[in-house]
């Protein structure tokens, strides 16, 4: 499947909630095995198989507005 | 293929890290308030009043000038910025001990007195930021710091409603009470903020957006978990839903 | 051209001439004329006047004006005062300019309606919590209450200041005659750069008195330390009355300050010389001319319409080199001007 | 004459502290000083009203007054309680319409006016204190009667100015019908 | 048998075995674990806890029942007291005992949670209105924040008057061991004659602070006086160390005193024989003791959690008679015992 | 032919002459409450919390045990009253200043955790003894020494109507709105007051009632003008009637 | 008519307010022409006819408590 | 031995507080006096959190420490923290399970204790303080096991009670598994 859209975590800012894994539909956000500088597992987006559908139900659901969503759309769709 | 950012943080947040504990909904609420003031375009003149609570640094959390009230206190601290400068739109961001305990009186007033100013409430049962004491809006039978024994009618009080009790005033424009323990109802409850803001812009009086909220931290529950509880028990004796608006009259 | 006014009436027009145009309160005896005065007056000139539901949340419905870099002002009387002292610490702590007048009653508690001087430790000590200060001004004449008005708007701005009128019960309800100053043009004063105007092409402002650091807070303290080093620096005031070669002088302020004036009559056709040390400014006190006072003269009488609360202030002042005796009536009780003389005999031991 | 203190007192509703604003009024117009002090408080609520005048050439001190110089007794509860202070040699001016006991004292002048019945045959009692004020204005000599009108001028205003003439009337009245005991 | 225990928990235990039955209060950092602490215990021993809607209520509600002759008590921190001071003046009007603990904060305003010492003019002077004074106990380790307790409810009844126990974050924080006293009975306190028990085969009683009639106010006032008179003459404490024969005495009390000692050991060795004057009562405050020692030394130097608050009353004391210079930090910071030592150094000039 | 005495002094007020103004409803109702203090036989156990209003000196006008608390919190000095000794009977008696202004928390809470105590509460539009100020319950347009221009919705906000926002709390026994403009009326308003001291007896919680109240004196009306003028425009803004009775539920 | 009740009004704690008179359906109340020692004109019962039905009305519209109802009544009433 | 002085710094969850707590009982028990100061407030949400100790054979002065003796760090932060002002020669104790990188001071005594691990061996990892406090005791020599192991005896009561002995076994392991660096 071609690559619908993804998120960027800001991991640094992450505080491992795990309100965004618990919201994502398609399960393709997970804890990390590090810990970041605050001492979080924090989230990692892992979606090898492209199924993020940039719903942004993750991002809805992070206190701490640690996710951008990203769409890859079509040229024609612009207008 | 274009790569389009359809969300991300809003320019109304400063970006200073929320002091927030994991997965405490104060960020969520935080983020949809500056969404609805970026959508807006009023940030150049939107003025925040914080309270004292865990949310105390919400001055610092936002891209608008503002101020932190004595608790309890906001909603006289905005009358008084409003007052002073009516071309401002002018919001207080409390929680339940700052705005159903110690500053009953003075949100009582502001909302019969009609303040053109916005409210937004967060619920959380619990006095979060002083280590999990009683609020009035704790659940009978839910244990904190000072009500060891679980909250009992007869000692302690019952858990008050606040929408419902402003509800009964004539200086109210709007009240809604939401929840955002998922991705719809975070997308309802920026609808109610949005609504309550509009309100002031058109100079209808006073709006309120109680958000029902969780404390994981106080109540010993982790972050999704404490969403359920919230859920299953806080959003039963808090009916969600619209208790006034009064936007399409005036329109 | 003089007009008979009250001073509670007097003290609202002269702060409408100083500019101010935002009038927070709620009704309290004997002080009641000046909200009922604002209420009718600042609507005609384009002003707010707001009842709030309390003095707690007058005091903050005043923050809220102040951080928006208007002119504001309440006034009160003891009871209502208390009610303020958080949200006076939190302006202090914000730096926030404002006028306060407190018109003093008897106390404590609810006590009585009548003329009193017993919050002057509330007033000049800080009755809330935290190392802050006012400026307390005391007028003794309505004509000096209104002039003090200008000038009590123009240092709260100067120093981003509280200041308080310290009235009493006899000031508020009395009537003289008395000439006001012209009328400034709210918009005609300094820009404040600190006032929460909306984040326009600027980055946000902030007023607080918060920081979870307490290096950080005392950083802030010691900013406001240096204010009030300037305050106390440049602006002691104060009124003196036939101190020179005086048999003994007598410190008073406000109405008590009055009646003093009629013992120095009485007292000079009994052949003795009685000089007035007034303070005007109770805070910043003016300890160093009454010290340099105390070494012309064996006594230093103390009159107040309290048990002895500036008689501290005179005391730190004197710092030993003269006796500092005390007399005073409290509780709404004025003592008058013969109680006096007898005090200021015996004092002399005459 | 340095300084002069008068008191007015009365029932509520007799106009006691129009009397005493408009005596001050009219010594200020006369050049003098003035202050003008209510009693405010226990007695105000239904019961007796008194407020104190000072009038002086210098700068007044104290504006209250331990022993007045004239006291106006437009009741008896007013004569009893303000006789006793009256400085000696000062006047006591009586309502004698509403006062029909006599003064004890004897080192102090005495002055009648029928305050009640002057202004009732003008034609509205309620110009009774301005009766007093003009019987006031005669027996002590300390404000004229040309300050006295343009204090009236200057008090009575908008609606309350088609009183003037009465009340400009009722000071003339008084001034005449004043009896020396 | 000794236990470690947290100075907030402490306070709320003695006051318990001291007997008191009745707590109400508003959470505030840092002294919640008190208020938690009486949730839990006061139900065990039949007592009453109520968490009130704000500092305001707690006073008021403290108010009512004092008047029922029950022993009563609150606790709070630096911006819940400003709250309270308006029925601090009405209890106080009232003669009504009762015991407030203020764990202060650095102040003003919202200021942060940090320990500070700068309440102490608001606790001492009166922060509310009138002419009223409340007893202030200022403890300096948790054995001694125990022991006072008894006293304050003790001196609270006998002298109907407020007792006030100024804290501050760090006493209310740390833990040390302590030994309670046995638990006393509520019952077995004297019986108050002027409670609100119910007009049963008596006429009624009234508890007011309000008499309209400034005459009657001040009898009223005149026995508050007297009242405070006597504790003046009674009932003042302090603790001396090293005074005799020192080369200079520091003030200091609470918290800063503990710090204090410290700093009479490190300058020992630096052969500096620094003596120590703590008040313990901070009002009434040991004037005389301060005067007399004042003979005795070149210099007192006053060190306090504020930038020169009981430095006015140390200055009362000595009169004139020794320098009286001061060294202090707010706004929660605690001045360490190096840095007091080189105030010490400086004082005397080494 | 006996004679017998109908109605006379009840025992329970002190004897005291009244500071009212004459024909204020002050003193009806303080006549009331002393009736039913009688006939319930609580005399001797019943204590009185004042206000700061014209009936500060309640206290002194009642024949039993009393204080006057501060400025509208007289129901946290009730609260600590009966808390410390609950075999009492206490009450406070508030005008609207002192209930509806500056007293709002303390009401709110007092009812809210259902404080077994009761309230009798005399709403005369108007802040009496200062002088006829706005009171928050002044009606829209009326002229007060604040609003010599006539209540504004606008400047001033809504008169409030405080039981109707009261009835929303659970910890509510009993609330009723009476006058006591005639005689019939008088009788409504004393059974209403008797309901509230036997809920209070029973142990139901909070009970209240507003009386509806004239001021001639601020009014600006005779006493029987007065009496009218409040029949013909506060009746109508502030409907008579029972707003909370759970004294039946309890049974 | 025989008299079957009265009234006693307490004149000089009496402040002419004219409730009592309102309020008395036989209208036997009324001002006095004299004055009180407080200066009010009170209320005064004036009942040649023997009209007073013993209602209190007047009683229970007397904000000053100056009144004192009486019924006489037969001596068989008595039980 | 007069006075010593001990900070226990760490993350918000490793109970460090309650080291502290032990340690100051255990001195108590020993005839020492003691005091205990937590730090709160700023760090107190989510961050770091340290306890200062003072043990001492007189009366506790400042429980206020400029200088510590020891100082035990539980985390990378604690330790950059508060190396910095540990007293010359005193103690410095890292738990090495954490503390990934080496002290920069040479003047002072490092030693290491793995207390993750070995409390993770033990079967609980949560009782990793009490193996950081076995350690302290060991290197310290400040409290003895007897009375350590009589202060959690009073602490661990009624439902805590089942904790006592993996608590002490982890006090155990930690006298046994520390380290000299
Ligand atoms: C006058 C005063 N009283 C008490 C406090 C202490 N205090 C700070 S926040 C708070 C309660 C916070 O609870 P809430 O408003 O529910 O906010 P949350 O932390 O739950 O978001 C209290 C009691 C204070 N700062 N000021
Ligand atoms: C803290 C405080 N603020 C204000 C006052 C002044 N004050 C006394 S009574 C009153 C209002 C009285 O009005 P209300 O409660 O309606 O009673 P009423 O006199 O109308 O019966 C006010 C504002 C006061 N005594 N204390
Ligand atoms: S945008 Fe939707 S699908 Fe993609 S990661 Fe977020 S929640 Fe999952
Ligand atoms: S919701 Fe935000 S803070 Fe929580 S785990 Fe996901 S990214 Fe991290
Ligand atoms: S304590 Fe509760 S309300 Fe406060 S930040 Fe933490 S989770 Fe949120
Ligand atoms: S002022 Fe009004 S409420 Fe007060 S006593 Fe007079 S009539 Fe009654
Ligand atoms: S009892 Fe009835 S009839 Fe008799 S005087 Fe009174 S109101 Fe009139
Ligand atoms: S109702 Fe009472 S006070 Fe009024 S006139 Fe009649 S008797 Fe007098
Ligand atoms: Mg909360
Ligand atoms: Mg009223």
């Amino acid at each position: 499947m071609e690559r619908k859209a993804y998120i960027e975590i800001d991991s640094e800012r992450c505080k491992g909630c795990g309100l965004c894994i618990n919201a994502c539909p398609q399960h393709i956000i997970q804890f990390s095995k590090e810990f970041n500088n605050k001492g979080y597992h924090y989230a990692e987006f892992v979606d090898p198989d492209n199924k993020c559908v940039g719903c942004a139900f993750c991002y809805n659901m992070c206190p701490d507005v640690c996710i951008t969503v990203h769409r890859l759309e079509k040229e024609e769709s612009k207008a | 293929m274009i790569d389009k950012i359809v969300a991300k943080m809003p320019e109304s947040l400063s970006g200073k890290e929320f002091t927030y504990c994991p997965g405490c909904h104060h960020g969520i609420v935080h983020r949809l308030i500056a969404e609805v003031i970026d959508e807006l375009g009023i940030r150049e003149k939107t003025l925040i009043v914080a309270p004292v609570g865990c949310s105390v640094f919400a001055y610092e959390f936002f891209n608008v000038d503002g101020t932190v009230a004595p608790h309890g206190r906001a909603p006289a601290v905005a009358t008084g910025m409003k007052r002073a400068t009516p071309d401002k739109i002018v919001f207080t961001y409390q929680g339940d001990g700052d705005l159903a305990s110690i500053g009953t009186a003075e949100i009582v007033h502001a909302a019969n007195r009609g303040e053109n100013i916005t409210t937004i409430f967060i619920n959380n049962a619990v006095y979060g930021m002083t280590g999990g004491q009683m609020a009035p809006t704790t659940l009978l039978g839910q244990k904190t710091t000072t009500t060891p024994y679980g909250r009992d009618a007869k000692a302690n009080g019952y858990p008050i409603r606040m929408s419902e009790m402003l509800s009964t005033l004539s200086g109210v424009a709007y009240i809604e009470r939401v929840m955002v323990t998922t991705p719809q109802n975070v997308i309802k409850a920026k609808k109610a903020i949005k609504k309550a803001f509009e309100a002031q812009i058109k100079g209808l009086g006073f709006s309120l957006v109680e958000v029902l909220s969780t404390c994981p931290t106080n109540w010993g529950k982790s972050p999704v978990e404490a969403g359920k509880w919230l859920e299953e028990n806080m959003a039963k004796y808090y009916p969600l839903g619209v208790y006034v608006d009064r936007t399409k009259e005036a329109e | 051209m003089k007009m008979l006014f009250k001073g509670s009436e007097a003290i609202a027009e002269a702060a409408i001439r100083a500019g101010c145009r935002l009038y927070f309160g709620y009704p309290i005896t004997p002080q009641s004329e000046l909200t009922e005065y604002m209420s009718r007056r600042l609507p005609e000139v384009g002003g707010t006047f707001l009842q709030a539901e309390s003095e707690v949340a007058t005091v903050n419905m005043m923050y809220g004006a102040s951080c928006t870099g208007k002119r504001v002002m309440t006034s009160t009387s003891s009871p209502g005062f208390s009610l303020m002292m958080e949200g006076i610490s939190y302006m202090a702590g914000g730096e926030l300019p404002a006028v306060f007048v407190n018109v003093v009653r008897g106390g404590p508690g609810l006590g009585d309606i009548q003329p009193a001087q017993s919050d002057y430790f509330q007033a000049t000590k800080g009755g809330g919590h935290g190392d802050y200060r006012m400026i307390v001004l005391a007028p003794h004449t309505i004509q000096e209450a209104v002039d003090l008005m200008n000038l009590a708007f123009d240092l709260a701005d100067k120093y981003r200041m509280l200041v308080t009128i310290l009235a009493d019960g006899m000031l508020g309800q009395m009537m003289e005659p008395v000439e006001f100053p012209p009328m400034r043009d709210p918009n005609d004063v300094p820009e404040k750069d600190w006032a929460l105007t909306g984040a326009k092409g600027r980055p946000p402002r902030k007023v607080t008195s918060f920081h979870i650091d307490p290096y950080e807070l005392e950083k802030m303290n010691l900013r406001y330390q240096a204010t009030y080093k300037k305050v106390e620096e440049n602006e002691v005031r104060y009124e003196e009355l036939n101190t020179d070669g005086a048999d003994i002088i007598v410190a008073a302020y406000g109405t008590m300050a009055r009646i003093v004036k009629t013992v120095i009559h009485m007292a000079e056709k009994e052949g003795i010389k009685v000089g007035l040390f007034r303070p005007i400014t109770l805070w910043p006190f003016p300890y160093k001319r009454l010290n340099e006072l105390a070494d012309t003269v064996d006594t230093i009488l103390t009159v107040e319409m309290s048990y002895g609360q500036m008689l501290e202030d005179v005391r730190l002042g004197v710092n030993g080199k003269a006796k500092t005796p005390f007399y005073g009536r409290s509780a709404g009780v004025v003592p008058t001007p013969t109680e006096v003389l007898d005090a200021v005999k015996k004092a002399i031991g005459r | 004459m340095s300084t002069y203190s008068v008191v007015a007192a009365g029932f509520g509703g007799q106009g006691v502290m129009l009397m005493g604003k408009i005596i001050a009024e009219a010594a200020m117009h006369d050049g003098k000083k003035v202050t003008w002090l209510p009693s405010y408080g226990p007695e105000m609520r239904g019961g007796t009203a008194n407020c104190t005048v000072v009038i002086s050439d210098e700068d007044i001190g104290s504006p209250v007054v331990d022993t007045p110089d004239v006291v106006i007794a437009m009741n008896i509860p007013s004569m009893i309680k303000f006789e006793e202070v009256l400085k000696k040699d000062g006047i006591l001016l009586i309502n004698s319409s509403v006062v029909d006991r006599q003064p004890t004292r004897k080192d102090v002048k005495v002055f009648k006016i029928k305050a009640n019945d002057v202004a009732d045959e003008i034609g509205n009692v309620k110009v009774l204190n301005m009766v007093a004020l003009g019987a006031f204005a005669k027996a002590s000599g300390l404000i004229t009667f040309g300050s006295i009108k343009k204090a009236l001028e200057e008090t009575m205003t908008g609606k309350k100015k088609v009183f003037l003439d009465i009340n400009i009337k009722a000071v003339q009245e008084g001034m005449e019908k004043i009896e020396k005991a």
